[in-house]
């Protein structure tokens, strides 16, 4: 038991700082989650992830666990994680637009819902525990780990949007392009740490 | 803003513009996730720019009917399922050609199916939005993305890994460092600042305003608050 | 007579940027002398040519952005004498090269330049050539030798002590040659006794304050003798720790760039533990046998962080003691 | 780590001008100008000497007031006066020269003011870190006894008063008392000022006495001029206004210096590097690099974090740039943001080298009006005020608590 829960932490750990999906990979780099508006629709896009991709969690760990060696894996192992996270995105909009008290925050979950659902670092998480042949207990934590390492992301770039809005960044810098290089150089600073072993 | 100026330019930089200066992944950065992690070979390159033109075009076709004829809700259920299988098919296909590539890419074939460029142009489409301009646009802006894929592509395999196409060329000094993910921000965002001196020397704002009402996205610089 | 506006006040302090940029330059080139003396003059024209690379670069950039280039900012000529201090003497003039082209037109232009630079140059570029020429980078030349000025290939190049540390051995050399710098090791950062001679010339002129390097030095001293990575026991390891790899030298010229630090002086001292903490993580589960200049890259990004939590803790304590003014009006977005 | 920094403590350049006599430099006219004590009637001394002072329009030079309120004010109410030559600026001694040689007369307009205020305690304020006079200032003088204020510019950030507490207590300029002295004794209105000419262009600086009205030039004429300045500055050498016309600027009551300086071209435009000097150096402990830089990219609306209201417009984070930017210009302008006094975003260069494109701070003293036909010998008194506004004695204080 607590062997999995270490198991669970490890897990989310690499998840959350070695493997970032953003920093380490590129993954999830969409304009419309690298500018967020605040810090409270940078926590709603969070939040929404990591709630999609920890119900999404079970069913995706209960399927890598029928398939286990079945030939026929890596062909129907997309449509059933895409299958199970539709699923998610379904009844979650159901129910979070239509039996939620709180119309505004309703509106805001309709509008940032897609974005935090169709999602590459989403997506990757589960590719990636399904190519490490993870337990239940490490695709949980990896799932909640990236959930984390997303809401961190853009949280990082919230600020150094920030920062980098009083400093003379030339015209042709301004925006996107500072923002890209900004997130090459810490992108740079964490392969440092965790140095070439990228698993794929 | 001379509207001659802008006139001349559409007559001759038309085919620039759509490839490479206007392309919507350059001025509001869709399909990012593929430029900066899996341009480091030519082959690859290949590989994904006919994929996305697979699923691309495939997924703004059954959208359209989506759009014309589902209810709002279901839509992006309908265009998910459609990239997904698309998606699949294409991979099918390309493991008979590139399937050293197709193991390499690893997950990056699978996340094509959520690529940034299909979901945000398939949700922007509407009831009355004819079939042949956005069908144009959409072959465009793949052919946009495969250009730029080429470029960096090239860019980082003859730097990074001495070679093209899988064949070994001489090269000055290797920077393994290039192939590294991190290299792939820094030099999308130089890509970036090009296209917006680009952009900026040769007609001012009048164009990239209005790809950016194609794309139906405003960027954002510089509006947030202490 | 003509007269010109002016706004107060009109009288100026004498000292100027070249004055803080030249006390810089006055103590790299201490470090110079030294590796030349163990080097021979290869270590100089290292120094020269990173120097011209990056000036060129920043020139040519400011060229390409038709801005006016201030030849008297020396921070160009900072960062190329900065660049090949932490590299070994047999390092390559190409790879130099590429370090120097990254730290300019990677981590200072696109930023706007000297003074808006949210990462530190030098690291920047150190990084990019340890990712590239990992064992190019950290195989040095044995202790003064010297080395022809161009090819280096038929020299044994040794292990540094830092490496030894990495692996988890006991460095074997004794305190004395440790102090003055005779092992293999980068071009700038052996001789201890010069570095700490630099500090205290720097602390002395006011352009590093004491308190970052200070809390800095004091963290990873605590660190290394609470886990030691050698057999060596805690002192022992408090010593290596300090002393291997580029530590010291970091602690001092790229721990103390103004530009990448934060200014209040709580902001200071909290930064500086904060980075000697994230140094020791790379240290101990880094990949790369020196990760000072990755972790200060990842600390640079959070000065602004730093620098707010400062502003805030002041507003507080200000408002506490003046109290609010009349009149005053919570302002608008521009 | 010390929040609020004792300042800095700069070279007082007052010799030679301080060691010189008082040369009377006035105008035949207003200097034999004579009160009429007919206007006068009232019952006790007290009321006698604030309508004299009021009659003889005396403006305390330290803050512009009139003299006649202050005093009803603290009538019967401040338990300690004290008379204000604390001269922190460089190039200025405008008032401790005065002190040093009409000692009587500020003895007396300090007697004055006790028996209005009916106290007995008296003291005299000076600055300490002046270091280069060559006559040294004792103790007492006239049997008073000589505060000295330590500390570095500005002065009246210091804390050096602390022993007399909170007691009430009335602050008056050195040449307010004199010429209060003057009006009781000899029924002289108050017509001149005293002030400081100074600068390497005045061929002999010296402390005057000069007719309110007489213009810039004209005074400079008087101590003679070397070389042509490039600029000419009136008031202190920290805060002053650095004026363009000479010949239509009027000495007014509050001109404490006025300094002609010639010097090569400024230095070239180095951008901020973030050193961190100006934040170490602020008395109000501001950060005046990140107001300079949101001000710079016209960035208002991240003001209300960094407080620029509470800038008193000494100076020091401009002086101690080492990159001789504006930094104090810009503060100046996001405090009057701050205050709502302008509208933000007025300049639009987004380039933080571009100094110097917003207005001047807000000098310790009025603009001097450009008004010639004002007859000279009519002192310009500064606009009325209601006694209500700032009635507390401690408002004036060296230490405010």
């Amino acid at each position: 038991m607590e062997n999995s829960f270490l198991l669970f932490i490890s897990t989310a750990i690499v998840a959350l700082a070695v493997e970032n999906a953003v920093l380490a990979r590129g993954l999830g780099t969409d304009n419309r989650s690298l500018f967020v508006k605040g810090p409270r629709s940078g926590l709603l896009m969070g939040g929404i992830f990591a709630w999609i991709i920890v119900w999404s969690a079970f069913p995706v760990s209960l399927t890598n666990y029928l398939l286990k060696g079945s030939p026929y894996v890596t062909v129907v192992r997309a449509p059933i994680y895409l299958a199970s996270i539709l699923m998610v995105y379904t009844l979650t909009s159901v129910l979070g637009t239509r039996h939620l008290k709180n119309r505004q925050l309703a509106e805001e979950i309709k509008q940032a819902l897609p974005v935090a659902t169709f999602n590459s670092a989403l997506f990757s998480a589960f590719f990636l525990s399904a190519s490490q042949n993870f337990f239940f207990s490490q695709t949980l934590g990896y799932a909640l780990g990236s959930a984390v390492g997303y809401t961190a992301a853009i949280f990082i770039i919230y600020y150094a949007r920030k920062r980098l809005a009083i400093s003379a960044v030339p015209r042709a810098f301004r925006g996107l392009p500072i923002l890209l290089i900004y997130l090459g150089l810490l992108s740079l600073a964490l392969y440092g740490l965790i140095g070439h072993n990228l698993p794929t | 803003m001379e509207l001659s100026k802008v006139r001349r330019y559409r007559k001759r930089h038309k085919l620039i513009a759509a490839l490479f200066s206007q392309s919507p992944v350059l001025i509001i950065g869709l399909n990012l996730p593929f430029l900066i992690a899996t341009s480091v070979s030519l082959r690859s390159a290949a590989a994904l720019s006919l994929e996305l033109l697979v699923v691309h075009m495939g997924t703004m076709a059954v959208a359209l009917l989506a759009a014309r004829y589902c209810p709002r809700v279901v839509r992006p259920v309908i265009n998910v399922a459609t990239s997904t299988l698309l998606m699949m098919v294409a991979r099918l296909w390309l493991t008979v050609f590139f399937r050293g590539v197709v193991d390499a890419l690893g997950i990056y074939i699978y996340l094509m199916a959520v690529n940034g460029m299909t979901l945000t142009q398939t949700n922007a489409l509407t009831k009355d939005s004819h079939p042949l301009p956005v069908l144009r646009g959409a072959f465009l802006n793949v052919a946009g993305f495969s250009v730029l894929m080429f470029v960096i592509s090239f860019f980082r395999e003859y730097l990074g890994s001495g070679t093209l196409w899988g064949n070994p060329v001489a090269v000055f000094l290797r920077l393994p460092g290039v192939l590294v993910p991190f290299f792939g921000f820094i030099v999308v965002g130089f890509l970036l600042a090009g296209a917006k001196v680009l952009n900026k020397k040769l007609l001012g704002l009048a164009l990239r305003e209005r790809a950016l009402r194609e794309a139906r996205f405003s960027i954002i610089e510089n509006d947030v608050v202490l | 007579m003509q007269l010109k506006q002016y706004p107060a006040p009109h009288i100026r302090m004498s000292q100027t940027t070249r004055g803080v940029m030249a006390d810089a330059i006055a103590a790299l080139s201490f470090l110079y002398a030294m590796a030349f003396y163990y080097h021979g003059p290869r270590s100089l024209v290292l120094g020269l040519f990173s120097v011209f690379v990056c000036l060129l670069c920043d020139i040519l950039c400011s060229a390409i952005s038709k801005k006016r280039y201030n030849l008297r900012d020396f921070s160009a000529v900072v960062t190329g004498m900065i660049l090949p201090l932490m590299m070994p003497a047999s390092v390559e003039y190409r790879i130099v090269a590429v370090a120097g082209i990254f730290a300019i037109v990677v981590a200072k232009v696109p930023f706007g330049g000297v003074g808006h630079n949210v990462f530190n140059p030098a690291a920047a570029g150190f990084s990019f050539a340890a990712i590239c020429f990992e064992d190019a980078l950290f195989t040095y030349p044995p202790a003064d030798l010297k080395l022809p000025l161009w090819q280096t290939a038929e020299f044994t190049l040794a292990t540094s002590p830092a490496f030894v540390l990495q692996l988890g051995g006991t460095p074997g050399y004794d305190s004395m040659s440790m102090l003055l710098g005779k092992y293999p090791g980068p071009m700038g950062a052996t001789n201890i006794l010069v570095l700490i001679a630099c500090l205290i010339y720097l602390v002395s002129r006011g352009t590093v304050r004491w308190s970052m390097p200070v809390s800095f030095f004091a963290t990873v001293a605590v660190l290394a003798f609470a886990f030691p990575r050698s057999a060596a026991g805690g002192l022992a390891s408090v010593g290596f720790e300090l002393a291997t790899g580029l530590l010291l030298f970091g602690g001092i010229f790229l721990l103390g760039d103004p530009v990448t630090t934060p200014k209040r002086e709580m902001s200071k001292v909290a930064f500086g533990i904060t980075s000697g903490v994230m140094v020791m993580l790379f240290r101990h589960f880094g990949n790369m046998e020196e990760g000072i200049t990755f972790a200060l890259l990842l600390m640079n990004a959070a000065v602004w962080g730093f620098d707010m939590v400062g502003e805030r803790i002041a507003r507080w304590m200000r408002r506490k003691k003046l109290g609010t003014l009349e009149g005053e009006k919570i302002p608008k977005k521009a | 780590m010390p929040m609020f920094s004792k300042g800095i403590v700069l070279s007082q350049h007052k010799e030679p001008a301080f060691s010189k006599p008082v040369v009377r430099f006035v105008h035949p006219q207003t200097d034999s100008l004579k009160l009429d004590l007919k206007q006068i009637a009232v019952q006790t001394e007290q009321d006698a000497i604030i309508e004299l002072a009021r009659l003889a329009r005396i403006v305390d030079e330290r803050d512009g007031k009139l003299l006649y309120r202050k005093l009803r004010r603290s009538q019967g109410k401040a338990k300690i006066i004290i008379a204000d030559a604390v001269d922190d600026e460089p190039y200025v001694s405008s008032r401790i020269g005065p002190l040093l040689q009409m000692g009587e007369e500020v003895a007396d307009g300090l007697e004055l003011c006790c028996t209005v205020a009916g106290c007995q305690e008296k003291r005299i304020m000076v600055y300490k870190m002046i270091t280069d006079l060559e006559t040294r200032i004792s103790h007492s003088i006239q049997k008073i006894k000589v505060m000295r204020v330590r500390g570095g510019y500005p002065a009246y950030q210091q804390k050096r008063l602390s022993h007399l507490g909170d007691m009430p207590r009335l602050v008056v300029g050195v040449g307010a008392l004199i010429h209060l002295a003057r009006a009781v004794y000899q029924q002289k209105q108050q017509s001149t000022v005293f002030l400081t000419v100074a600068g390497n262009c005045v061929a002999c600086p010296m402390n005057l006495e000069v007719s309110l009205g007489m213009t810039v030039m004209q005074v400079l004429e008087r101590c003679g001029l070397t070389q042509q300045p490039t600029r000419v500055v009136c008031g202190g050498s920290m805060t002053g206004v650095s004026i363009l016309d000479t010949e239509n600027t009027l000495i007014t009551h509050t001109t404490r210096a006025i300094l002609a300086v010639r010097e090569n071209q400024r230095d070239a435009h180095y951008t901020c590097i973030g050193c961190g000097r100006c934040e170490q150096v602020c008395p109000s402990g501001l950060n005046p690099m990140y107001i300079h830089r949101l001000v710079q990219t016209n960035y208002y609306a991240g003001l209300p974090l960094f407080d620029p209201q509470f800038c008193i417009g000494c100076g020091t984070c401009s002086y101690i740039c080492p990159s001789k930017l504006e930094v104090a210009t810009s503060v100046a302008t996001a405090k009057a943001y701050a205050l709502g006094q302008v509208p933000g975003g007025e300049e639009e260069d987004e380039a933080p080298e571009a100094g110097a494109a917003s207005p001047s701070p807000a000098p310790s003293e009025p603009e001097p009006n450009p008004s010639r036909e004002q007859s000279p010998d009519i002192p310009s008194l500064p606009e009325e005020e209601d006694d209500a506004q700032d009635d507390d004695l401690l408002k004036d204080l060296p230490n405010a608590e």
